[in-house]
């Protein structure tokens, strides 16, 4: 574990805390222009931490000590997820102790957390909530399992880093079922992310709401830190979806020249990530929770597809 | 030749006493003294086998071999336990006005002279002899069999004495054409009735007379076995009559006729040199094995379910017997014994708790270990011992009997799965809810004589886990006499 | 000499087997008893002619013995036991008398054919005889079968004893002289038992009709 | 000559173990005496009976004994290699844990004497270890059987209840004809030898045909025990009727008898493989997992819940041993071992953490006398240390990291990810199916877990009587976290436990995986290489800890720790009570709506004229009337076309015997021949 490795993880740490709330101030800015509003500024979600920070946190009377020990957990989690997604160089040392499986599990950990939270408390709205947390959960979790798996059956290997360096290494092909495969991330994306048409991180009506319905009874610090967290998310799997489909930019040495090489097109990745995000969130209306399950089925049976059609054509090539 | 002697004499005298001294209060211990004193005789033939090896008697008359000394010391045993179990029983039968005295002394001398016939049967050398007494024995068990004098016990004994003595009249046509048989090939002065000089020449014995004598004593010998389809007075008699003769029907007299079967089966594989007994033995067995164990899912009558059991299980044996060679023999002479003891267990417990619930309809029976743990435990234990699960006995047989089937013929082991299974669901989702659960019977007036219940379980448990090294010797030896 | 006894027992044997045709088409239990008796007097001739031929002579106290039990004694207490009970009604047969002498006749073919090839072998001196005494067997068997009173189905019953004697005789010319004593005994015993039985059945079930029999069997 | 030992340890533990239990039944009503003395000694037999299978799994070898009993010709073979060593050993850790919760769970008041309880409870315990040093059929079957009977006796002890005793009855009557299925399976196997010891067995090589008959029929036998669809139907109504001691033995350490069976049958009887049974294997594996979550996920009562979902994890198991069965076929040895090593992991796993949660339901019955998940909630303010005892379970058996039931499937589907490596190309076709269905029943595992926790844990209590409820006593607190440290351990040492299970795969498959994650560190699991795969969960927890503690340290460091408490917010609604919460029906409700055809389901919606309206949805088991009442109903009719024969009439008897006669007669000159 050298000098370097330790630096490009705590830069990869920093940077990731940093940028994910500019990520959504980003998304949440675009949004606005696209639907001609003069936005909050990028900067918003800063704002709002430090706020929430800064108030009291209140807290039901029937919460237990899970209820206060969650939000913590799920911070970390999330920070831990991003941590272990090489989004700047290959070349960390927690990448060999977590591999894809793993990260999937990371999320189900922080997911299924958030839902017991939510159920402690005891109202109606947190144990709604939870089942509606945990019913997207199951069927998106499978499907960014099967995404993963997809890409890892092209790098023979589950571990993200070998993963991300043989695509890097690897002369540029077009794989179809990396095609599927990123159609599928897409919408689980969306799904996990609590974003439009799934869910609508802006509202609290209670017929539609699962991400807001979870947090209900959080406030203070608490809400501040799974704000926070669910930025996380969506930067931990923006920047998964960046080192699965387009990985080219990332450093695969851990110099620290090669890294501010890669920061700045890593910067850009995700500008563009924000863009594509907004246009479809812009053009696409919210769907009935029902319609949910359907949604998910097809992003699920996509990436199956997406791992089939490698084994067929790879059948045939062998 | 005195043990013998003793044997045979001590019963016989005992139904003389009983038949003469009339029905007094003691009856039953004189009763109980003589099936002691037969137990005891046969104790001492047994040491004196294990000492000096088979014996013959009254010039080759009778005699003792591997195949019958176990068979023997098992008759006078049960006999024994039996009389020991009938003592309440019937005492409460009598108490509550079901027999009268004239019957009780019917009753215990028809006992003993019963069980003088079976040891007749099981003693003699003389294929006529063993005739008589099969047909003596068939005689006093339907006395015994009729003795409540109901009209359902009497229809019972009707069909039980007109098809047993049709059937053991076809067992003396096929005796004669063995005779036929034999005066040929045997030497003048040498007794051709005596199963010992038969099995000595049964290699020159004709085939074709040898085939049709066996069809006849097997049809002769099978009714009284209880073999599917000439079984069906075995139901009735066994569930009409005192329970303590039930116990003894099912768990001796089946056995002894499966032992006259057996002889002739000797006979008659020598001379044919081909498997046609065995194969007519497997047939009826399978037949037996379904036609019992699909007839006890419509019982109600507890005592008849149990009796279709037996059915079942000498399907079972004759199997075993008819597949031969020496593990399958083996297994079937290991399931006579234990068969035997467990079924009587299973009888005695039976017969207390029809006595407390005051029905044999088994719906009516309930919750049996609350009123009394004892019964109710006995009751389980044997229903699991004869539903063949470990450690007791039958398991042991039944394993070797599958697992050798399953390679000798295994088109048969399905039927046998089939069978045990099915017989397995419709016992044991009977008896379940008779031991457990609720009740609100009471108690009798008489305590139950339970110790026979568990001394035959315990000799059952044994024989799964241990078996004694002459009794192992004696199984083996018999094995190789049966062969196949 | 032995060629005149040979037919005088085929003849006999013939005989009986016309006898146990008689007792399937007769319906009156009085007459079947007379047949009863008359099967015993043909088993009894046999008997001892074989005995004269052979010169053994504990075949004449068989004889004697078959003669004092099933033409004396038996139908004695037969008749008895029908004037007892009272019942001279004839019988009515389950199949009717013509199709059951079609298949006695049939019966009588098969047991031929397997008497057939083991007659060569029977020690007597009238082998052919063997078929018959089968045939009997089988007779009155389906006799036993076809009846639904109580006293026909027992003299069916006695009567295949009778037959089995007879085979006994024909085939091997006599069993051992304690084997047929204890034969003799157990018939005896049987029918006083039956006797008593009917008695009990009758006041059981104010009839001997088997068909009162008929209450034990699955539902 | 240390060595050689153990096995006569285990068999001093076996006679140990029914010696008490014939205390137990002497002292029949003595209840303090059988409770505070007897069970936890039952516990120390089973603490040394984990020793010494450590002991021989580390020295390894193989050690045989003979005792002088049993059948003549056959006595007591017994042997004590690697595969026995290893599931004696699961054996006996859980039983630590499990009969000191005992020794406070059982009360004097339940229906059976507390010595009978002991004597049943000890038989269990023998018959089972015994199971495992069985060397002939005999004795195994003699064991098996043993095992059926006193579990079955252990099932009914509060016999009072027709529907207990019904769920006995099934469960006995499968379990039976899932034995004879073993005998005849054995009866192939002996080769017609006649001798039945396994190390003859061994020797024997079939015929592919032959070698199939006995591997289906032990398939069959073993899936009977294990609850493999179809013969899963006893399992979620047998094992909720126990005392809850005796569920936790029967759903974590029994079934694993019969994956024993499996491993015994498939790769050390049976030396050939024929790749068709890996496959049936696999299917099997995967459609039982999926069933038994999806039925997991809508049951409302919490003992029905967990013992679905341990249908569900002995079908992952199932697919697991299936896959090395697949690849061994194919000779690859090392990825066989891979698989393998996901089976036993998986069933080291299990074991621990189903038994855990289900002395949790113990402990929760105990103290509020409810099974029904609709009338419980809110304990974890009564019983914290159930309640957190159980997230652990729940945690592990919903397959997290860095806890146990992850690192199984973790190495499961990396088994998967091998697979493209077969010849067979339609083989390659069904891998990404599998793989979907195990992570799907994985994800759904999650969803269930998060029911039963929330539901009886989490939220505010539904009904009044639960305000009284009290934590669980010493005993069982001493039980409950003996098992929560071993899962705790099994997730952070995973290297530790394969060390253990590489003697096992090295006897199967002559492979093993310690050599690698050796090389590569203790920290470290890597199965294959570095490159491939790897997962250090110690890293992994270390990462969250600290991030954890990260935020907690900014947090007070930048800002204030004040804290405010208050009514739940209820959104505005003036009467929001506990009866507002979600029930259990109502979280299931998106899985029945998703998996309906899977579902013979009965609603009653109330109506608008009802006085007091009340929802209700039974969901019942399609097996059921699909499969098992049709042969119910065929076996009825041909025993009334059996009790025909029997009909009373004496001229029709003496027809038959008449038959019969003529028939044998005419068969008589065929014998002449």
């Amino acid at each position: 574990m050298t000098f370097s490795q330790l630096l490009s993880e705590f830069f990869t740490i920093v940077a990731s805390l940093l940028l994910a709330p500019l990520l959504l101030g980003w998304v949440t800015q675009l949004r606005a222009w696209l639907q001609n509003r003069s936005g909050p500024g990028i900067f918003q979600p800063y704002r709002i931490l430090h706020k929430l920070f800064n108030k009291d946190s209140v807290m039901a009377d029937t919460a237990s000590s899970l209820f206060r020990f969650t939000p913590y957990l799920i911070f970390g989690c999330m920070l831990l997820a991003s941590a272990i997604v090489p989004t700047l160089s290959t070349d960390f040392p927690l990448a060999q102790a977590a591999d894809a499986i793993a990260l999937v599990g990371l999320f189900a950990l922080a997911r299924i957390f958030i839902s017991l939270a939510a159920m402690d408390v005891g109202t109606a709205f947190g144990t709604l909530g939870a089942r509606r947390e945990m019913f997207v959960g199951f069927l998106a979790e499978p499907a960014l399992l099967m995404v993963l798996f997809t890409s890892s059956l092209i790098a023979h290997s589950t571990s993200l880093k070998t993963i991300v360096t043989t695509q890097i290494d690897r002369p540029f092909a077009i794989y179809p079922s990396l095609v599927f495969a990123g159609f599928a991330f897409i919408l689980i994306f969306l799904a996990e992310n609590a974003r439009i048409p799934v869910d609508n991180p802006s509202t609290h009506l209670e017929l539609t709401m699962i991400h807001e319905a979870l947090i209900l009874e959080y406030s203070g610090r608490h809400l501040a830190l799974l704000e926070w967290a669910s930025s996380l998310k969506l930067f931990a799997y923006s920047s998964i979806g960046i080192a699965l489909f387009l990985p080219w930019g990332i450093s695969t040495q851990g110099s620290i020249m090669s890294l501010l090489y890669a920061l700045p097109i890593f910067i850009l990745k995700l500008l563009v990530f924000g863009v594509v995000l907004a246009l479809i969130e812009t053009f696409s209306a919210k769907m009935r929770i029902f319609r949910v399950p359907e949604f998910l089925t097809i992003a699920f049976l996509l990436a199956v597809i997406g791992m089939l059609t490698y084994i067929l054509l790879g059948a045939k090539a062998s | 030749m005195s043990p013998l002697f003793l044997v045979l004499a001590t019963p016989l005298l005992g139904s003389l006493v009983l038949g003469i001294m009339g029905h007094r209060p003691n009856g039953r211990n004189v009763n109980v003294f003589f099936s002691f004193a037969t137990f005891l005789a046969a104790v001492f033939l047994t040491t004196r086998i294990v000492a000096d090896g088979p014996i013959f008697a009254l010039n080759q008359q009778f005699f003792i071999d591997s195949l019958n000394i176990f068979l023997v010391t098992l008759t006078a045993f049960i006999g024994f336990t039996t009389s020991v179990f009938s003592r309440p029983y019937m005492r409460i039968e009598e108490d509550r006005g079901k027999m009268s005295h004239s019957r009780m002394r019917l009753y215990f001398s028809m006992y003993q002279l019963f069980n003088f016939c079976m040891l007749l049967a099981l003693t003699t050398n003389n294929m006529g002899i063993l005739w008589v007494a099969m047909e003596a024995a068939t005689l006093t068990t339907v006395l015994l069999v009729s003795v409540y004098r109901t009209p359902a016990s009497l229809e019972a004994a009707w069909k039980y004495f007109i098809l047993c003595g049709v059937g053991i009249a076809q067992a003396l046509l096929g005796t004669i054409l063995l005779y036929m048989a034999a005066q040929k090939v045997i030497a003048p002065g040498v007794n051709p009735l005596l199963w010992s000089n038969l099995n000595a020449v049964k290699t020159l014995l004709n085939p074709g007379v040898m085939a049709l004598a066996f069809v006849f004593l097997l049809v002769g010998y099978g009714t009284k076995v209880g073999l599917a389809p000439l079984h069906n007075w075995l139901p009735d008699a066994h569930a009409e009559g005192p329970t303590p003769i039930s116990a003894v029907l099912s768990g001796l007299l089946l056995n002894v006729a499966l032992y006259a079967v057996i002889r002739c089966k000797i006979l008659a594989d020598g001379a044919l040199h081909n498997h046609f007994a065995g194969h007519l033995m497997i047939g009826f067995g399978l037949l037996s094995v379904l036609v019992g164990a699909f007839s006890l899912l419509r019982q109600r009558d507890i005592k008849r379910m149990f009796s279709y059991s037996s059915i079942e299980h000498m399907g079972i044996i004759t199997f075993a017997f008819g597949m031969g060679g020496p593990i399958a023999n083996f297994a079937g002479l290991l399931h006579m014994t234990v068969h035997a003891l467990s079924k009587s267990a299973v009888f005695y417990a039976v017969g207390h708790a029809a006595q407390k619930a005051g029905t044999q309809i088994m719906e009516n029976i309930r919750g049996l270990i609350k009123v009394s743990p004892t019964v109710g435990w006995g009751l389980m234990m044997g229903t699991l011992a004869i539903l063949g699960m470990p450690p007791f006995g039958i398991f042991a047989s039944e394993f070797m009997i599958l697992t050798s089937a399953m390679h000798q013929l295994p088109w048969a082991a399905p039927v046998l799965l089939l069978g045990l299974a099915v017989a397995f669901g419709a016992i044991f989702s009977r008896v379940q809810p008779m031991v457990f659960g609720e009740t609100n019977v009471k108690r009798l007036a008489h305590p139950p004589a339970l110790l026979p219940v568990f001394l035959h379980l315990g000799l059952a448990l044994m024989l799964g886990l241990y078996i004694p090294g002459y009794l192992n010797h004696w199984f083996v030896q018999a094995a190789a006499i049966i062969g196949g | 000499m032995t060629d005149l006894s040979i037919q005088l027992i085929n003849l006999f044997a013939s005989f009986l087997l016309l006898l146990a045709f008689a007792m399937l088409a007769q319906r009156r239990v009085v007459n079947l008893v007379q047949i009863y008796a008359m099967q015993g007097l043909t088993v009894v001739a046999a008997t001892s002619v074989v005995a004269y031929v052979t010169h053994q002579n504990q075949l004449y106290y068989s004889a004697a013995m078959t003669l004092v039990l099933k033409v004396f004694l038996i139908p004695w207490i037969l008749r008895r036991l029908i004037k007892r009970l009272d019942i001279r009604w004839d019988v009515e047969t389950l199949i009717n008398i013509p199709s059951m002498m079609l298949i006695g006749i049939v019966l009588v073919i098969f047991s031929f054919n397997l008497a057939l090839p083991i007659a060569s072998l029977s020690t007597s001196i009238s082998p052919g005889t063997l078929g018959i005494a089968l045939a009997c067997v089988l007779l009155s068997f389906m006799m036993m079968i076809t009846r639904s009173k109580a006293l026909p189905q027992v003299i069916g019953f006695l009567s295949m004893e009778n037959a089995l004697v007879f085979a006994a005789t024909s085939a091997t010319s006599g069993m051992p002289m304690v084997v047929e004593l204890g034969i003799a005994l157990d018939v005896l015993v049987g029918v006083f038992i039956l006797g008593v039985f009917m008695f009990q059945i009758r006041e059981q079930f104010e009839s001997l009709d088997i068909s009162h029999l008929e209450n034990l069997k699955e539902e | 000559m240390l060595n050689s030992q153990s096995l006569d340890v285990v068999l001093w533990v076996i006679s140990g173990w029914l010696l008490i239990g014939l205390l137990g039944i002497l002292t029949l009503h003595r209840f303090t005496f059988i409770a505070r003395v007897l069970f936890p000694l039952g516990g120390i037999g089973g603490l040394v009976l984990a020793v010494a299978a450590f002991r021989s799994l580390i020295n390894g070898g193989t050690q045989n004994r003979l005792l002088p009993i049993g059948l003549p010709q056959l006595h007591f073979h017994l042997s004590l290699d690697a595969l026995s060593a290893f599931f004696l050993l699961v054996l006996g850790v859980a039983v630590f844990g499990i009969s000191i919760f005992s020794a406070g769970y059982f009360r004097n008041s339940t229906g059976t004497a507390p010595g009978l309880l002991c004597l049943e409870f000890h038989f269990f315990l023998a018959s089972m270890a015994l199971v495992l040093v069985a060397a002939d059929a005999y004795v195994f079957m003699l064991a098996w059987e043993s095992m059926a009977l006193s579990s079955y006796f252990l099932v009914t002890a509060n016999h009072r209840l027709p529907k207990i005793r019904a769920a006995g009855f099934l469960y006995l009557l499968i379990a039976h004809i899932g034995a004879i299925a073993l005998l005849l399976s054995f009866g192939v196997l002996q080769a017609n030898t006649g001798n039945y010891t396994f190390s003859n067995m061994r020797m024997q090589s079939l015929s592919p045909f032959w070698a199939s008959v006995a591997f289906l029929l032990a398939v069959f036998g073993f899936s009977a025990k294990a609850g493999i669809l179809p013969l899963h139907i006893w399992l979620p109504e047998a094992h909720p009727a126990a005392p809850s001691p005796v569920s936790a033995l029967m759903s974590g350490v029994m079934l694993k008898m019969a994956i024993y069976g499996m491993l015994r049958v498939c790769f050390d009887l049976l030396r050939v493989h024929i790749w068709w049974w890996g496959v049936l294997l696999l299917v099997l594996g995967l459609a039982t997992a999926l069933f038994g979550v999806v039925f997991a996920a809508v049951q409302s009562d919490m003992k029905r819940l967990l013992a679905y979902s341990s249908i569900e994890n002995v079908g992952l198991i199932f697919a697991a041993l299936g896959l090395a069965l697949l690849f061994s076929s194919y000779g690859m040895n090392l990825i066989a071992a891979l698989a393998l090593t996901a089976c036993l992991f998986h069933v080291a796993a299990h074991a621990i953490f189903k038994s855990l949660l289900f002395l949790t339901t113990g402990s929760v019955l105990h103290a509020t006398g409810e099974r029904n998940l609709g009338r419980l909630g809110g304990l974890i303010r009564f019983m914290p240390w159930v309640a957190w005892l159980a997230l652990i379970g729940i945690l592990a058996s919903s397959g997290l990291p860095p806890f146990s039931g992850f690192i199984s499937e973790w190495l499961l589907l990396q088994s998967f990810l091998f697979t493209p490596g077969l010849p067979q190309p339609f083989l390659n076709m069904l891998i990404p199916v599998a793989t979907a269905s195990i992570a799907l029943t994985a994800a759904l595992a999650g969803y269930t877990m998060v029911k039963f926790c929330g539901v009886v844990f989490l939220g505010q209590p539904r009904e009044e009587k639960l305000n009284q409820a009290h934590d669980a006593n010493l005993f069982e607190k001493i039980g409950m976290a003996w098992l929560a440290i071993i899962t705790i351990t099994l997730g952070l040492a995973p290297n530790f436990i394969i060390r253990l299970i590489d003697p096992v795969t090295r006897v199967l498959v002559n492979q093993g995986l310690a050599a690698q994650s050796k090389s590569n560190g203790w920290w470290l699991l890597t199965p294959t290489s570095m490159a491939r795969a790897s997962y250090g969960p110690l890293y992994f927890l270390l990462g969250v800890v600290g991030a954890i503690a990260l935020a907690f340290i900014l947090v007070r460091v930048l800002y204030h720790a004040r804290l405010r408490r208050s009514a739940a917010w209820g959104g505005g609604h003036p009467w929001a009570n506990s009866r507002m919460q979600d029930t259990a029906e109502g979280y299931g409700q998106p899985i029945r709506q998703v998996f309906e055809p899977f579902f013979a389901m009965k609603r009653h919606l109330p109506k608008p004229e009802d006085i007091e309206p009340r929802y209700e949805v039974i969901v019942e088991d399609k097996f059921w009337n699909g499969v098992y009442m049709p042969v119910v109903r065929v076996t009825e009719f041909v025993s009334s076309i059996v009790g025909r024969l029997q009909r009373g009439r004496i001229s029709i008897y003496l027809l038959y015997s008449f038959i019969t006669l003529i028939f044998l007669l005419i068969l008589v000159p065929s014998a002449r021949k």
